[in-house]
């Protein structure tokens, strides 16, 4: 119930990878053919993941994962020769977004983080003000990883596009669970993640569209174009291959059944306790993310008992020393105080049931109860 | 990478060799550069009745040389002289990327030598 | 035989890789159980390559492979707000060193290229000379891709420690065929590349010793002590501890076994043939590395006809339109005219026999034999 964390790959994503591992173990750069047979399996899967998005196989660079997707697309835009440049992103980004957002910004240049609305939704007027002569680069997140709210990534790609402006998001959490297709959406850039999709650890994708230029962050002997220096892990890329042809192929039915085991767990959960509150926007989410705020108690509390349940999920609201932070999602949404310190994100896999559901809701109750009749604050 | 007709004309080339009384000789390039093609034709009312090469290069060099020493053999110079770079690649199937410029070399080897046959006949 | 660019994986790695897919998918970064294996298991990891290295587990990075680390190490010590800096390295470093530095002098920081002996030594005179107020760090590596050469490093720290320099090298040729020992070495940072250590693609590490200050390259949920961010390679990183353990386990056996097929297959091919060169120096050299030049026949014509019969092995002279370009290691040794374009890496693995070294040396005698008598340089 952690899958927006990780999923467990595939059993036949990881059939996909073995060979790899021993019988085809060349390096692509190498003329000979064991070499080629490394270059092929790369070629077939840049076509798995173009099509799966829509893209051509020339506008894939594999990286090592969606946190460097996100470092390339937005350092790629900023020569490093550059003078001072403008770029724009929302409050609600992932660290990969932000924390690289903040280095440039420690590198002189400027930053705007934009707002969002009580459901996640960026503010589009905002963004549109917050335009200037020098901005660079867009950037949005297609969906939040925490509160699952899904941006319109269309309206903002038209805005970049009226400014000239490239205009990147961070598809890590809609690939496999809502239609992500780089035309209909607009953008010029769009980082994947396989460990999210079924795929292995260790392997993302940026999609690039063919005529925007972009710098390389790392060097060496100029494999993928010159964008990404590296041996390629070809297992790993290959897994990503698989894992984006079998996300697209089962879009429809997974999207389906997650949504209905989502909507039938967040209204279970509403009927059998009081004083919950549901975060990130009721329609505009993800169909697998359920978040959710219990008044009276706190996060890790309730993820612990969880997690003595066997059920994984994980909480915004965290409390490490001396003070209870709530995470920087939570509080850009501005939850009243009273909601911040009790969030918990379940986030569901096509692999978990109805009666996985059942179990959830049982559990939770129970456990909000029992840390309920423990807390000062309610008065059960 | 490379063709099928580029490794099958690779692995058993034509016309190896170099012709002792040729009526024409042709050699372009150099160690320091690069490949060496050498190419000798034997002519026979102006018919190119035989033609040998010996190279010194990557796989391209000595492929296209292959190919060229056939396509020529038997052709009048005239006809010779007109062979292009479409013709070779033709003849292989291609050359990757990057490459697919070397098809001119021995071309021009046989263009030397044809022109060192058409000096010596004037 | 092409062991220098990827090794297979070992079946012993791949076993010990395979349940971190499946069954102990989680995220490190998760509090819950799942995530708890996984941090336990990369825990265990960091163990091991530290214990191979003889480094303490805190001071070990994970990377996405050799090329990052290498990356890591050389940008990691020029803070991005410091005026310009000086950085000494070699001119056979490999590409990963050689053009992150050219990417750091186009950012206006300066760089000495140290040259090499015929051999392919360093000139520690010259090293020592261009040392200046302003520089930072020497990277010099472990032993060259190419050639073989294995570089004086125990040297080169001493010259660094007495200037208050820090030291990085990369031993990703080294690493399972010479002892390597940080503090033998005397090396502040080291780099790793799983892959050519019978481990799988997509993981590497950086050494790093304590009370060395670098800055990370890749930014996001702080990972790896914040130097390195984005969801670990569990499984990678869980194949390259065990291939840690396993090289240097066997390093005394295999070691000895690689260099007994090393210097026969040397012996017997200039026997065999005349107008050879062994590249690199003659006993300072991996255990596995031949590098052989022929006169009179061309590296990728030699390399094709080998594939043919299934050897497969690199050469250093490549031929791309209108020119045939040595690579900067075989210029840097100012190889004659002659041999430079003829060259030929044969890189041996523990796998290989003295079997092979047989089919080797009758395999290129006839193919050197059958070149030479196409080639017009040769009077055979
Ligand atoms: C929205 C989002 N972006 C980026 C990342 C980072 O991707 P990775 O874990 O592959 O580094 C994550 C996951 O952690 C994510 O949820
Ligand atoms: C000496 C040396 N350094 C660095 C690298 C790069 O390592 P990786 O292939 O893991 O990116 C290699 C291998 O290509 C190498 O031989
Ligand atoms: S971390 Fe919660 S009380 Fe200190
Ligand atoms: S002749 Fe060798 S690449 Fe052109």
């Amino acid at each position: 119930m952690d899958h927006s964390a990780t999923t467990p790959v595939d059993p036949l994503v990881v059939d996909a990878m073995l060979p790899y591992f021993s019988e085809m173990f060349g390096n692509s750069s190498s003329l000979h053919s064991f070499g080629m047979e490394a270059a092929e399996a790369l070629a077939r899967a840049r076509e798995q993941v173009a099509e799966a998005i829509g893209a051509s196989p020339e506008e894939i660079i594999f990286t090592s994962g969606g946190t460097e997707s996100d470092n390339l697309a937005i350092r790629g835009v900023i020569p490093h020769d550059a003078g001072k440049k403008h770029i724009i992103t929302s409050v609600i980004e992932h660290p990969a977004v932000l924390n690289t957002c903040a280095f440039l910004e420690s590198m002189g240049h400027d930053i705007t983080y934009v707002p969002v609305d009580a459901d996640g939704i960026i503010d589009l007027q905002e963004l549109k003000g917050s335009i200037r002569d020098d901005t660079v680069l867009i950037s949005v997140m297609h969906a939040n990883n925490e509160v699952g709210t899904i941006q319109p990534i269309e309206e903002i790609a038209k805005i970049a596009k009226e400014n000239d402006i490239y205009f990147h998001t961070d598809a890590v959490q809609t690939v496999g669970k809502v239609p992500v297709n780089v035309d209909d959406l607009g953008v010029d850039m769009l980082s994947i993640s396989s460990h999210k999709i079924h795929g292995p650890k260790g392997a993302g994708a940026l999609y690039v569209r063919k005529g925007t230029v972009i710098e390389p962050i790392v060097f060496g002997g100029n494999h993928e174009r010159g964008l990404r220096s590296g041996t390629e892990n070809i297992p790993g890329i290959v897994g990503l291959g698989k894992a984006m042809s079998l996300a697209s192929e089962l879009l429809g039915t997974d999207a389906k059944h997650m949504q209905e085991m989502r909507d039938s767990l967040i209204s279970r959960v509403f009927d059998a306790l009081p004083d919950v509150r549901l975060n990130g926007h009721p329609t505009q989410r993800l169909p697998n993310n359920v978040n959710l705020s219990f008044k009276y108690v706190e996060g890790e509390s309730m993820l612990m008992m969880l997690d003595m349940k066997g059920i994984a999920v994980s909480t915004g609201s965290a409390c490490s020393s001396k003070s209870m932070n709530a995470s920087h999602v939570l509080t850009s949404l501005k939850l009243e105080d009273d909601y911040i310190h009790g969030s918990l994100r379940i986030s569901l896999g096509k692999e978990n049931t109805m009666e996985d559901v059942d179990y959830v809701v049982e559990s939770l109750k129970e456990i909000v109860l029992k840390l309920r009749e423990m807390s000062p604050l309610s008065n059960s | 990478m490379y063709s099928k007709k580029v490794i099958e004309e690779f692995s058993n080339p034509h016309n190896v060799g170099v012709i002792e009384d040729a009526d024409g000789v042709g050699e372009i390039g150099s160690t320091v550069d690069g490949d060496i093609i050498n190419i000798s034709i034997k002519v026979k009312d102006d018919v190119i009745e035989d033609i040998k090469f010996k190279t010194f290069g990557c796989v391209v060099a000595i492929s296209t040389s292959s190919a060229v020493t056939r396509l020529a053999k038997g052709k009048n110079v005239d006809e010779a002289l007109e062979l292009a770079n479409e013709d070779v690649l033709e003849a292989l199937g291609g050359l990757p990327e990057g490459k697919d410029k070397c098809s001119g070399f021995a071309l021009d080897a046989l263009k030397l030598a044809i022109e060192d046959y058409q000096e010596k006949n004037k």
